[in-house]
């Protein structure tokens, strides 16, 4: 066995060579795609060239990123989801404490950061993590019994980021003539839009890729 | 030896560090762990691109943060899989494994 | 979609149909199975009938469509095709009742019948094929078409023959398909065409031409069981009668000596062939099997092993007649196709009648077995005389026209290896003529089962008569019109365009 | 506002799937339904993008409305149809199939979802001429993959990690190939990387790192060690679909790449080794499934051989490009998807595959056989299946350009693969006591096996529309 690691060990150094060798090779100058990103902001409904590029020019890349997540949590459901949390457990005085105090901050900061995405780093996959944050807080805090919400919201919940927004590429395609192509002057309101119901489907997706039961999601 | 070098070469080594612990480590959560090593190693060199240009480029800002929900879903996945699998599959035990 | 083509796709259907629908009848439903069959092989009979007067009258019947651009799969009718298609149509309606009788209360029948239909769909497909292309497709699809009837009845000997029998086929389709590809890329898909197509490359690619020629005629030597060959034969005797009749007397070998029929006289031509001097070594390769097959079959003491090493040597008459490259050869190997495969399928259905009536299976056991079932023995003696060649007789004619080609062309030789291997049918058939009429028989037959009113049910005992009729017919009628030398004398003219 | 639908087929192809998937995560007991109708619609799709192939030639498509360097674009070119045609036409008779291979509720209620947004993933990759865009595609189809084959319970969940890690690590390979390129010369789309690429040390590694990755993805022999486990351990229609379409995805990525990118990069070198691999895989995958004790081990191990084919294949590209390979793995997608189907009906009937005592469960399953059957002639390569027009493709190109050696690999693998199918077959021939049988297999699922073989046979006579499409718009 241990000739083995050896061996790997002296082809992997001999790949860090090469790699090393030509990442060196890399030209320093930007022939980057940078001029034109920025050439286009204004006409692209939003002031910040990385929301621009991940919402506008490249919007087909975050339809399938939110699928690729949509798919991780399917995948959960059909593996059988992980080991269940346990929903009954006492939970003691501290964590409702904390909660208490830490859910309306998580809350609002989720939200400005969603809205800080038109100008400044920011947008629905930010502020997703902190929705999914402050749900897992809100699960572990809560008290026993089981989800506030019926098994159908969730499956809507988690659905309705991606149809969203590919029903918002199809439905553009008769006034811009292809996909994903928002008409001129409403790109800022309909990016707006699909940022709102991402940063939701995103948020539940996280929480229930960490406490996901069947009971929660699968019909009764 | 700019600063921008310096990231790319550090990218492209955290690359290997991860492919080296993915290939020898037998125990699947440190294949995992090896997994997003060389994860955040392509991000690195992507965001030492960007910054080559004074307004870094948009563009592998862009890549990265797509890059980094698809880590997410794949090791999200993993682990649900590492742990839904029954235990006798998974070396945990073994720390050195 | 000429009337021509519309004609050759019914007769392909009229066999294809009814096998596919027979696998789906369930296996008590004898009389709608009998009905299926027998209607397809009449239909089929029927159909070559007309298309026989039509390619007689020399009407052109073809039907082709592009699988690749510059690649067609094309159906020809020819005077050649007919024979070998007259041949298996007239021999398949007779198996066809043989068979019913002969399996009347063992399992699986109905997946027997379908792939047995299937079986002749693809040997009228071989007959029809008219270029290298489409017969490759046909050629290797009996191969699939034949293997579960060698395995039908899943005993482990049967199991080990259907293994072998895939081993040798298989191997020699390979050695076909790269023949037929390198020769697409040499010459393009043309056309079978009488005295051959590939005369013009005789300058530039000789070598290569040799390499595709040896290659295909491992290919067909497979099926036609020239000697290295033709060792899956004998072993595949383990199959129900009927298969071994139809398919190793007629289907089977008769479609590997069709091919190098077509390969010698219609791709590549006999006078390319004596140019890169390959004649001569297939001639040789013919008549060592002819004498080699004897030889084995007067060492055998089964029946239908002892009658599987004759058709081994038998075949290769034929090819013998092709590769003599002369006008008289042909006819002589033409004729012999249709004479070998009335006389042997006769010897195989009396071979089964012996053993599923007596359960008879060595040659010591049929000692008196003229007095227990006269009429099969009598079939019996007609078809092995005519193997042997006595004058009146089928065999005769072919044998005759055979040594007068070989004087045609000047290889005395092959005259010696004619008597010789008459002599050697002598010896392995007389013995058993004269054991089974004038040895008193042994005091109880092996299995004898139930005694109806003639020795054995109408329909195992009909067919061998029938054939034994034809076969005397062949030999005594030659000069007829309608006879198979005629119809040989009249290809041998189209092709040679005398 | 323009209403015609005629121009965006190739998006429609790629929508209907992924609305239908997410319509069956909404309201999971349509689910079956909303699998087949969203099955034929995606049919339709793929028949309109056809037309509009035929009518306008090549497409591209930018989506966004964004020019090429900065946008995604969209390609409907010959090739891709055809493996859009090959997705589609797998697919729908494994939908049929699976609608009654599912009996419990909760299974269906995981598989159609998963199962629509596969086939969705696939037309994307097909139809993305975007090397990010390829990255997020080849992802989506592993995760949704591995959880398709973790669907077969407890004891599949261990094959499915190893399959996981390994397309994982593919994956990463093939970014930071990405990362490299958009380096080097500053863009993401194919069509306008092409006309700038040189051969530069750079751009070699990025070669390299891209292939390797593909390679690990579509398990050519040494890297394929996760792909037997993974797909025998799958339930039927999931082992169809992975051996049949998802190892192919990755394999003809590599082949655009290579043919477009990187046609003055790829040596004869480069292609001869992937020759070598692929003859190892066909001794390799030939050899472990003779000897294999289950029957879904053997049809796996088959997947190993075949994909050793495509290697062979590879090596003929500079002759032949496109047209043989992609017709063998059009005729190797219908025939395997049908063996899988049928060894899927074997096992539900006799409740276990192991080969010493499947003839029982063959006997009783006669059109499953016939399927089993059908499938086995084309891989073989006997006519007139499809395989046997590819291998005649093959061994037309390589007797061509002198290369006995391939055209020897090319005809002998076809009589390894007749060793083992007939080592099935001839099981099926054995007498016996009938099967008393543990699971029901319907007719719809032994129906929708054999019409996948039948297509497997079919496809030996459209030779001239395959050529026709590929020939005129290869890239």
């Amino acid at each position: 066995m241990k000739t083995i690691v050896n061996l790997v060990s002296v082809v992997v150094l001999l790949w860090l060579a090469v790699l090393a060798w030509a990442l060196w090779h890399i030209p320093l100058t930007d022939s980057g795609l940078q001029t034109l990103a920025l050439a286009e902001l204004p006409n692209s409904g939003v002031e910040h060239a990385v929301t621009a590029v991940l919402l506008n020019y490249r919007a087909y890349d975050t339809l399938l990123e939110v699928v690729v997540l949509l798919a991780a949590v399917l995948g959960a459901r059909a593996a059988g989801w992980p080991v269940a949390l346990p929903l009954n457990a006492d939970r003691g005085p501290l964590l409702p404490g904390v909660a208490s105090v830490l859910l309306p901050l998580l809350l609002l900061s989720a939200v400005y950061l969603l809205w800080l995405g038109k100008h400044e780093a920011g947008g629905s996959f930010q502020s997703g993590a902190l929705l999914g944050a402050a749900g897992i807080l809100a699960l572990l805090s809560a008290q026993p019994g089981d989800w506030p919400v019926r098994a159908w919201t969730v499956r809507v919940g988690l659905v309705i980021g991606f149809s969203i927004f590919l029903l918002v590429g199809v439905l553009v395609i008769p006034f811009s003539g292809t996909f994903l192509a928002y008409p001129f002057g409403t790109a800022t309101e309909l990016i707006l839009l699909i940022e709102i119901v991402l940063a939701f489907s995103i948020g539940l997706a996280l929480l229930l890729l960490f406490a996901g039961q069947g009971s929660v999601i699968d019909p009764p | 030896m700019s600063t921008v070098a310096i990231y790319l070469l550090t990218g492209g080594l955290l690359f290997v560090i991860g492919l080296h612990g993915l290939i020898v480590r037998r125990s699947l959560l440190r294949k995992i762990l090896a997994l997003n090593i060389m994860d955040s190693g392509v991000f690195m060199v992507l965001l030492s691109l960007a910054a080559r240009s004074d307004p870094p480029d948009p563009v592998p800002q862009a890549m990265v943060l797509t890059g980094i929900v698809v880590a997410v879903s794949a090791t999200a996945l993993a682990l649900v899989l590492l742990v839904i699998a029954p235990s006798r599959y998974t070396d945990e035990h073994d720390p050195n494994a | 979609m000429t009337f021509g083509g519309v004609l050759l796709l019914l007769i392909l259907l009229s066999s294809l149909v009814p096998g596919v629908l027979i696998f789906f009848v369930a296996e008590q439903r004898r009389r709608l199975r009998t009905v299926l069959n027998m209607s397809g092989a009449v239909i089929k009979l029927l159909l070559v009938v007309v298309l026989l007067e039509g390619v007689r009258e020399g009407l052109f019947f073809q039907l082709s469509f592009n699988v690749l651009p510059g690649l067609a799969f094309v159906l020809h009718a020819d005077a050649l095709s007919i024979l070998f298609i007259a041949l298996s149509a007239v021999l398949w309606l007779v198996t066809t009742i043989y068979a019913i009788g002969y399996l009347e209360n063992s399992p699986n029948r109905s997946r027997f019948f379908g792939f047995f239909s299937l079986c002749v769909f693809t040997t009228t497909g071989i007959a029809l094929a008219g270029n290298l292309f489409t017969f490759l497709i046909f050629y290797e699809l009996l191969t699939l078409a034949t293997y579960p009837l060698v395995v039908h009845r899943g005993t482990a000997p049967s199991l080990r023959a259907g293994r072998q029998y895939l081993i040798y086929t298989l191997g020699g389709g390979v050695a076909l398909l790269i023949g037929v590809v390198g020769l697409n890329l040499l010459a393009g898909s043309q056309p079978f065409t009488p005295g051959g197509y590939l005369g013009v490359l005789a300058g530039q690619h000789d070598t290569e031409l040799k390499i595709l020629f040896v290659l295909m005629i491992l290919g067909f030597g497979v099926k036609s069981a020239l000697v290295p060959l033709h060792g899956w034969l004998p072993q595949a005797m383990v199959a129900p009668a009927p298969v071994s009749a139809l398919l190793h007397a007629v289907a089977v070998v008769k479609a590997g000596a069709f091919g190098i029929v077509r390969l010698v006289q219609d791709v590549f031509g006999t006078g390319l062939l004596i140019y890169l001097d390959l004649l001569l070594v297939v001639l040789l390769l013919a008549s060592v099997t002819i004498v080699y097959g004897s030889l084995r079959a007067l060492m055998q003491t089964d029946i239908k092993r002892r009658l599987a090493f004759s058709t081994v040597s038998q075949v290769s008459y034929i090819t013998l007649g092709v590769t003599l490259a002369g006008p008289i050869g042909f006819i002589g190997g033409l004729a012999h196709l249709v004479h070998q495969g009335l006389m042997k399928i006769t010897l195989f259905f009396c071979a089964g009648n012996f053993a599923e009536t007596l359960g008879v299976h060595r040659i010591d056991q049929l000692n008196g077995i003229g007095r227990r079932m006269p009429w099969t023995m009598a079939a019996f003696t007609v078809g092995a005389l005519g193997m042997i060649g006595l004058p009146p007789m089928a065999g005769f004619i072919s044998k005759w026209y055979l040594a007068q080609g070989a004087l045609e062309v000047g290889q005395q030789w092959v005259i010696g290896v004619l008597i010789l291997s008459s002599l050697l049918n002598m010896m392995y058939f007389l013995p058993v003529l004269y054991r089974a009429w004038f040895k008193p028989p042994m005091e109880q037959w092996p299995q004898e089962r139930l005694k109806t009113r003639w020795e054995t049910h109408l329909s195992l005992l009909l067919p061998p008569l029938f054939t034994a009729l034809l076969a005397l017919l062949a030999g005594l009628l030659a000069g007829m019109s309608t006879s198979p030398l005629a119809w040989a004398e009249l290809i041998t003219l189209r092709n040679y365009a005398l | 506002m323009d209403l015609s639908l005629h121009p965006h087929w190739a998006v429609w192809c790629i929508v209907v799937p992924l609305l239908a998937s997410g319509l069956a995560v909404l309201v999971p007991r349509w689910g079956k339904t909303v699998g087949v109708v969203g099955a034929l619609l995606t049919l339709l799709a793929v028949g309109g993008a056809t037309l509009h192939l035929l009518a306008h030639g090549p497409q591209r498509i930018e989506i966004g409305g964004w020019g090429a360097p900065l946008g995604i674009q969209l390609q409907l070119t010959g090739p891709a149809l055809m493996m859009l045609w090959m997705t589609a036409l797998v697919s729908v008779p494994i939908t049929l199939y699976a609608c009654d291979y599912f009996v419990t509720r909760s299974q269906q209620l995981r598989f159609w979802p998963l199962w629509l947004l596969l086939w969705a993933t696939m037309n994307m990759l097909y139809l993305s001429a975007d090397l990010f865009n390829l990255y997020i595609t080849l992802e989506l189809i592993s995760l949704v993959a591995v959880v398709l084959v973790a669907l077969a319970g407890p004891k599949a969940i261990r094959a499915a990690i190893r399959y996981l890690l390994m397309n994982l690590l593919g994956s990463l390979c093939f970014l930071l190939a990405v990362a490299l390129m958009y380096g080097a010369y500053g863009m993401l789309d194919i069509k306008m990387l092409a006309e700038q690429v040189e051969a530069t040390p750079l751009t070699g590694l990025a070669l390299a790192l891209m292939s390797i990755g593909l390679l690990l993805k579509s398990a050519l022999f040494p890297l394929h060690i996760w792909l037997p486990p993974a797909h025998a351990g799958a339930p039927a229609p999931v082992s169809a679909v992975l051996s049949a379409l998802v190892v192919k995805a990755s394999f003809y990525l590599m082949l655009l790449l290579w043919l477009t990118l990187y046609s003055s990069l790829v040596t004869h070198g480069l292609t001869t080794l992937i020759g070598v691999l692929g003859i190892g895989a066909i001794l390799w995958g030939s050899v472990q499934a003779l000897r294999a004790a289950r029957l879904k081990q053997l049809v796996a191990y088959s997947t190993v051989a075949q994909l050793g084919y495509i290697g062979l294949a590879i090596t003929l590209i500079d002759v032949a490009a496109w047209q043989p390979v992609l017709t063998f793995m059009i005729a190797h997608a219908c025939a395997k998807g049908a063996m899988f189907l049928a060894a899927g009906n074997f096992q539900r009937a006799a409740g276990h595959d192991r080969m010493a005592l499947i003839s029982t469960a063959l006997r009783a399953l006669p059109v499953s056989v016939f399927a089993f059957a059908l499938a086995g002639v084309s891989l073989i390569g006997l006519p007139p299946s499809g395989g046997f027009l590819a291998k005649w493709l093959l061994l037309s190109a390589a007797l061509d350009s002198g290369r006995w050696l391939i055209a020897l690999a090319l005809v002998g693998s076809g009589l390894l693969t007749a060793l083992y199918i007939f080592r099935v077959l001839e099981r099926a021939m054995r007498p016996g006591a009938n099967l008393q049988p543990v699971g029901r297999v319907s007719p719809l699922m032994e129906w929708s096996a054999f019409g996948l073989g039948l297509l497997a046979i079919l496809l030996g006579f459209a030779g001239v529309g395959i050529t026709q499409i590929v020939a005129e718009w290869p890239v």
